[in-house]
């Protein structure tokens, strides 16, 4: 029996939530190649669109994949990209960040930033009412990040709440907690916080807590960090709930693709995961502690 | 005095009561000052005088603060930044003015490369440069990285840049401070060829002789004040000194104590060997002034670097008092009392951006410290000192050292090296640019120490120096000990005989004495 | 007649002196008074602490690198070098508090911890440049990347945290205040202090200053170039320790994303206070006035919505070339004016 | 007596010549030995190919590097002023679709836009630096915070896409070949050449070697100092140009990620190639083989799975940090050899 090679092109760990995928990955490889001996994953990371062009190039010309699992980085600058590399008659599998052009894709798995960005509003107005004041601390400057906003904002519209202002707080901790200290000594009233994202999320309750206003307000983050989760399942005051965004959607996609190579019938079709709320209730399937995310 | 055709004609570059200040500071005072084609005129004056400043002036690398300059008969003003160079007024500057990485060829024609098309004519440049280099006896190599030159030969890159352009004016300013006779008189030769053209020449040099024998007419600067111009052929060295110093200076060198046979070695080399320096031998008794002479390149300065450490050695041994000593680094030699003052000032003795205390007691920083902190008051007595010792006129002590003039430049590294108390002193070129009245007071102190019982290295290619100071003389040639002079022979003639390599050292023995 | 000369130049010189220190000091008020216009909020006693702890971090590695600087280096690890020494810290307080429990032992092993990693971490900087001989900037560059993979790899991609037994202990470091100024904020002025003297008031600081000056008058003035070079790698590396250990209590944990960028902000930090990039003159206090300018800017930034969030790093880079630009001009123009 | 040296020097001088190119080239070979032992596919022609047309992005900005470089300055900008280029490149493009439809036109209106805002880009951190007289490294942080932002700004925080019309024209400059070489290839080769004899064959080169090692004497020997480092910012900014016109049509986009750390990249190009960051002395042949060798590094990571990802940024530290001590290593054993 043939060699099967399947490659992984994914964003390097740059923040929580990448660390996080790359995680599960490096997980599901184990899992799958001890599995399936004839499968061989390759997992290659990239810093930044160019970076993972060059990757998928690599991945073709040295490694000769018969399958690609992509995460993309961009969604336009890499279409063509992955175009090349399903030109060379490999299986394709795209995560989270779609293509521009569907038909490129052989499978499509991926979380959903409006469905994401919308369960978090639909939170804060079951919490908060006309004339409440909520602050913002966005991830950094990208598509995702964009629509994750624009689905909360055009969710929240006319429901009376004031969005005080919005920040980029670039998926970072200590980003998280200056702005939010900022934010604090801007701001004598705020409501609640929406935090787009738990790494963010640990910052901002560094500074609510440091300037002792934690009875004031919550905090909603995003993603699904053990940490988190974990003060959710406890349930902390301060931060109710979190809102999914898997990082182990990564782990599905390679499961699908493997399958597509050892089960009986072509797989195809898009796998979205919801972004579901999580509560005190539910909190405890959502935990990994053994995950680094 | 080859070409005088030129006495009469009218100037072609004169300045009209030039005045000069720095911010405040005046620097020189309402100073008229001309020179004719074919003639040489020296400029002359005591350290700090405003020889360079003047001269500076005269390039139009500073504009004055009042007067008038005229060039060719019409009233000019200099475009600045050496711009002036394309009218043909050329500069030696006094300060090395060379670019480190480039080649010898390119900072030659550095500033005019000849091109074609727009490329640059590499061989052609290189050529010229060789056959430049070749007419001045200067054995470097085009191609080879200026930072791998030692000051005399970047001193002669310098003189081969100049002589290189079209000149109808060459200004030099000190140009011989680093040569040795043989290269002064190579220089001379150009100059009067130059001359002979039609070429207008500016000279300063603290070397009376020198002017005497090369210049038609002298001006004489004091303090920024023009004491006179006056044609050579009415003065004497005495009465040139007179005019710069203001006071009689009767003899330059203080009479030579006998040194003492049977006081013992401080300072014992044998068999040395290491860049530049091919199996060189010699011993340094207390009290005793040791010379070394040698054409430029013969490897003093290579054998004095070795010594300190700051050269590795290859070979050999060096004892200080009996004990052997394998110095690495320069803290070393000068912890055993061994000091080196180099003659490269600028690139290797002084900070330049810094003003003068930090430089004075850089080396010897330690002494300084109060509880392990430095203490701004012993470091303000240490310049105070050094300054009324050395005659180091400088305006204030924060002025960058980049600003004082070369000669007050020379005796603060002076002050920097003798700061250190050693018992053993190497000096490079000590008089590098310094005014004779200076020259005299420091030939007393150099003398005053050896009195003391210090030892002393004199390395300098100023031969009466050597010859009116030194107790033996040893004479390199090409990294070797080439002959070795004592007493009575000491003398011009024997050691430019053993530098020129047309006397042999006679018997080994002798010479590793 | 040298002496006339000395007289009148002691008035001139302490002025120019003054004018130093100025330069930065004016763009630092400039930017307050448009901090405090923007939003009065500004001058808050609370966001002064902030802004005040904030740049303690970057100060402190900005006073190392004022060092490195001056004596003609560069290190650009020191981002990489905190996020390194935080992991490693947390790690080992993590081992000790399931071995032993927390206490404050734990968190004196974490910070001994991280004082031999700087030193480790400097010295190998210092060794790599000065007896390998290889570029400061390639040396760094490379170290900068290594410790940013060790401690991803450490933490698996993900975050390291402390654990919260030993967090609890350890917090007041970054919370507590004494006589109202936070603990960051005073071990931020003791190692400007300490920096200050090292540079201005010891042989040290001279030797750094020639070495960058001109290393060849350095090593014949019997100063021991390789070893004062490294000297310098060392302080910044206990600089780099310090920050971190003043960093760990403040969110408890560390990942890839720690100290991104700190190296260009440090750096930023010492050239905006004066300090040539080529070496050979460092100013500590501009460093410590550089440090507080960076982090005004990015608070000022948070307190208004003038411009879109997209802009901020448009009008940062605006704001530090201003203010380099200002600082440069008033002292010419005040120079001139002495003349 | 002036004979005998002069004739020692000659031949230890070629000699000499061809080990200054020989250490980064051999740093590069025992990559590809390196790299070869790890997969053999290395050696495939696709993979070569892949190589050789990366490295062309880094290799020609890191050209226009060597020379801001050995003039003495530095420009941090060029990663964000690629970034900012590609935006406005695709913006002027998809309008002339919009209005005029997609012809070789469009390509042409966006490359010619490309490299006007490069010479307009350099320009403005050339005037900045000498007429306002700001240290390079502040100007350049500040035009690099300016350019980020500013196509961050543009592209609404998302990506800004070429129109496909016009894509579809561009594309080929890209991924075509010519003679088996590919385009980005060519751009290289042809940017390589120019740099080369600019740098080692014109007055330009010279100046810039002159005022890099020594601005006095540059200034003193009539050389427009300000007018050459200005003209070295506007060379770097053609060059960012020309990777820019190359860049757009591979992925067709633009974004705030485009050309992240392309600056350290180059300027690590640039020294690993032998040119000191001090500037003085610049070695365009060196900073071509560096480009390849950085290009190479990512490359190879890619080839194998022995090591964690995590480790990535570490390996390629290490092996940075070894080609240049290996290259100065090689260096100063052979001189000592031939002495
Ligand atoms: N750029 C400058 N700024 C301030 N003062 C200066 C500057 N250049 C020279 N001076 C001062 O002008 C005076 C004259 O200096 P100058 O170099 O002309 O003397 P000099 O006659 O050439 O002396 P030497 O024989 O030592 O070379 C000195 O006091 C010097 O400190
Ligand atoms: N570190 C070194 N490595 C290689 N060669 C050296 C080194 N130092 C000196 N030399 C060579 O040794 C020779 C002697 O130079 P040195 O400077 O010692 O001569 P000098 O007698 O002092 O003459 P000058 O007056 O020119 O300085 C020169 O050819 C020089 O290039
Ligand atoms: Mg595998
Ligand atoms: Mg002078």
């Amino acid at each position: 029996q043939d060699q099967i090679k399947i490659g992984v092109s994914i964003p390097a760990a740059t923040h929580g939530f990448m660390g996080g995928l790359n995680w599960h990955a490096a997980e599901a490889e184990k899992r799958l190649e001890a599995a399936n001996p004839n499968i061989d994953i390759i997992i290659v990371t990239a810093d930044g669109p160019a970076d993972q062009a060059s990757d998928l190039e690599d991945l073709v010309s040295v490694h000769q994949i018969d399958a690609l699992v992509v995460l993309p980085f961009e969604s336009e600058p890499l279409t063509e990209p992955v175009r090349a590399v399903a030109d060379t008659g490999a299986f394709i599998t795209v995560v989270d960040r779609g293509l521009t052009d569907p038909s490129i894709q052989d499978v499509y798995v991926s979380g959903n930033n409006t469905e994401m960005g919308e369960v978090s509003a639909e939170y804060m107005m079951t919490r908060l009412g006309d004339g409440d004041n909520i602050v913002i601390l966005r991830g950094i400057p990208t598509v995702l990040d964009t629509e994750r906003f624009d689905a909360f904002m055009g969710k929240i519209e006319g429901s009376g709440i004031n969005v005080l202002d919005n920040k980029f707080a670039n998926w970072n901790r200590d980003d998280g907690f200056e702005v939010m200290q900022d934010f604090l000594s801007r701001f004598p009233d705020i409501d609640g916080v929406w935090a787009q994202d738990d790494d963010i999320t640990l910052g901002v309750v560094e500074a609510i807590k440091q300037a002792g206003r934690e009875s004031e307000m919550f905090v909603v983050g995003g993603a699904g960090m053990k940490e988190i989760v974990k003060g959710v399942m406890d349930g902390d005051p301060l931060v109710p709930v979190d809102v999914l965004y898997p990082p182990a959607q990564i782990a599905t996609a390679m499961d699908v693709t493997v399958n597509h190579f050892i089960s009986n019938g072509p797989v195809t079709g898009s796998y979205i995961l919801g972004s579901p709320l999580i509560t005190q209730e539910n909190a405890e399937q959502f935990y990994f502690p053994d995950s680094p995310f | 005095m080859s070409s005088a055709e030129g006495m009469s004609a009218p100037a072609i570059l004169s300045a009209h009561r030039i005045s000069k200040s720095f911010g405040e500071i005046p620097v020189l005072f309402s100073i008229d000052f001309d020179i004719k084609p074919g003639e040489v005129h020296a400029i002359i004056g005591e350290n700090g005088a405003g020889k360079s400043t003047l001269i500076k002036v005269l390039s139009g690398l500073e504009q004055p603060t009042s007067g008038t300059i005229s060039y060719d008969g019409k009233t000019a003003v200099l475009p600045p930044n050496g711009e002036a160079e394309a009218m043909g007024i050329v500069v030696i500057h006094q300060e090395l003015l060379l670019a480190e990485h480039l080649t010898v060829a390119d900072s030659i024609f550095l500033g005019r490369e000849l091109t074609k098309n727009g490329f640059l004519r590499l061989a052609d440049m290189r050529a010229q440069a060789a056959a430049i280099l070749d007419t001045l006896h200067v054995n470097v190599d085009p191609d080879a990285r200026i930072n791998t030159l030692s000051v005399a030969d970047k001193q002669m890159v310098e003189i081969a840049k100049a002589i290189s352009r079209d000149a109808r004016v060459l200004i030099m300013d000190e140009p011989t401070a680093v040569l040795s006779q043989g290269e002064t008189q190579t220089l001379f030769e150009q100059i009067r060829r130059l001359t002979a053209r039609g070429v207008a020449v500016i000279f300063i040099s603290h070397k009376l002789d020198e002017i005497m024998e090369l210049a038609q007419r002298v001006t004489v600067l004091r303090d920024g004040q023009l004491i006179a111009t006056v044609g050579t052929e009415a003065l004497t060295p005495d009465s040139i000194a007179q005019m710069m110093v203001g006071r009689e200076l009767s003899n330059l060198y203080p009479p030579k104590h006998e040194p003492d046979v049977d006081a013992p070695v401080v300072l014992s080399v044998r068999n040395l060997v290491a860049p530049g320096v091919k199996d060189i031998s010699f011993d340094l008794r207390k009290g005793e002034i040791l010379g070394f002479a040698g054409l430029i390149g013969s490897g003093r300065t290579a054998v004095a670097e070795a010594i300190v450490g700051l050269n590795p050695r290859d070979d050999g041994t060096v004892e200080v008092n009996g004990t052997p000593q394998d110095f690495t680094d320069v803290a070393k030699s000068v912890a055993a009392g061994l000091a080196y003052m180099t003659k490269d000032r600028k690139g290797r003795g002084l900070l330049l951006n810094v003003g003068l205390e930090p430089n004075l007691t850089l080396l010897t920083l330690k002494k300084h410290l109060k509880n392990g902190f430095l203490d701004g008051k012993s470091e303000a007595s240490a310049l105070e000192r050094a300054v009324r010792r050395f005659d180091i006129r400088a305006r204030d002590a924060s002025v960058k050292v980049g600003q004082l003039s070369g000669g007050n430049q020379q005796k603060l590294m002076l002050g920097k090296t003798m700061e250190a108390e050693p018992d053993i002193i190497i000096m490079d070129e000590p008089t590098r640019g310094i005014d004779v009245g200076t020259k005299q007071q420091i030939y007393h102190i150099v003398a005053a120490l050896a009195a003391e019982g210090k030892s002393i290295i004199l390395i300098s290619s100023e031969m009466q120096e050597v010859i009116g100071l030194s107790h033996r003389v040893l004479v390199m040639r090409e990294g070797r000990l080439a002959g070795k002079l004592e007493g009575a022979e000491i003398a011009e003639a024997e050691i430019m005989r053993y530098a020129a390599g047309i006397k042999q050292g006679g018997d080994d023995e002798r010479i590793s004495a | 007649m040298s002496v006339s000369a000395h007289e009148a130049a002691k008035p001139g010189r302490s002025f120019r002196i003054d004018l130093k220190t100025l330069g930065p000091l004016l763009a630092l008020i400039l930017l307050v008074i448009l901090g405090y216009s923007l939003n009065p909020a500004f001058l808050n006693e609370g966001n002064i602490t902030n802004i005040l702890t904030r740049s303690a971090f970057i100060g402190i590695i900005a006073v190392g690198a004022t060092f490195v600087i001056t004596a003609g280096g560069i290190d650009l690890s020191v981002g990489s070098m905190a996020a390194f020494i935080a992991g490693v810290m947390i790690i080992v307080m993590n081992t000790a508090v399931d071995a032993l429990g927390a206490s404050i032992w734990t968190v004196l092993l974490g910070i001994g911890c991280s004082l031999i990693l700087g030193v480790g971490a400097g010295y190998i900087n210092g060794f790599l440049t000065t007896k390998a001989k290889i570029e400061a900037f390639i040396v760094t560059l490379g170290t900068m990347g290594i410790y940013r993979s060790l401690v991803t790899y450490f933490a698996d991609g993900g975050t390291l945290s402390l654990a919260s037994g030993a967090r609890d202990i350890y917090r007041p470091v970054y919370y507590e205040s004494f006589l109202r100024i936070p603990i960051p904020v005073w071990v931020f002025i003791f190692v400007a202090i300490i920096g200050w003297v090292l540079m201005n008031r010891t042989a040290f600081g001279r030797y750094c200053m020639a070495i960058g000056s001109n290393e060849h008058v350095a090593r014949y003035s019997a100063i021991k170039v390789d070893r004062v070079k490294t000297a310098t790698y060392i302080l910044q590396g206990l600089c780099v320790s310090l920050a971190t250990i003043i960093y760990v209590p403040r969110l408890g944990s560390a990942s890839s994303a720690t100290g991104v960028l700190w190296e260009l902000e440090a750096i930023a930090a010492v050239i905006i206070g004066g300090t040539m990039l080529k070496g050979g003159f460092g100013r500590i206090g501009g460093t410590v006035i550089g440090a507080l300018i960076l982090t005004a800017i990015g608070n000022i930034l948070n307190l208004t919505e003038i411009i879109s969030n997209y802009l901020n790093g448009a009008v940062q880079g605006v704001i530090i070339v201003a203010a380099v630009y200002l600082q440069r001009g008033s002292l010419r123009g005040a120079r001139k004016k002495a003349e």
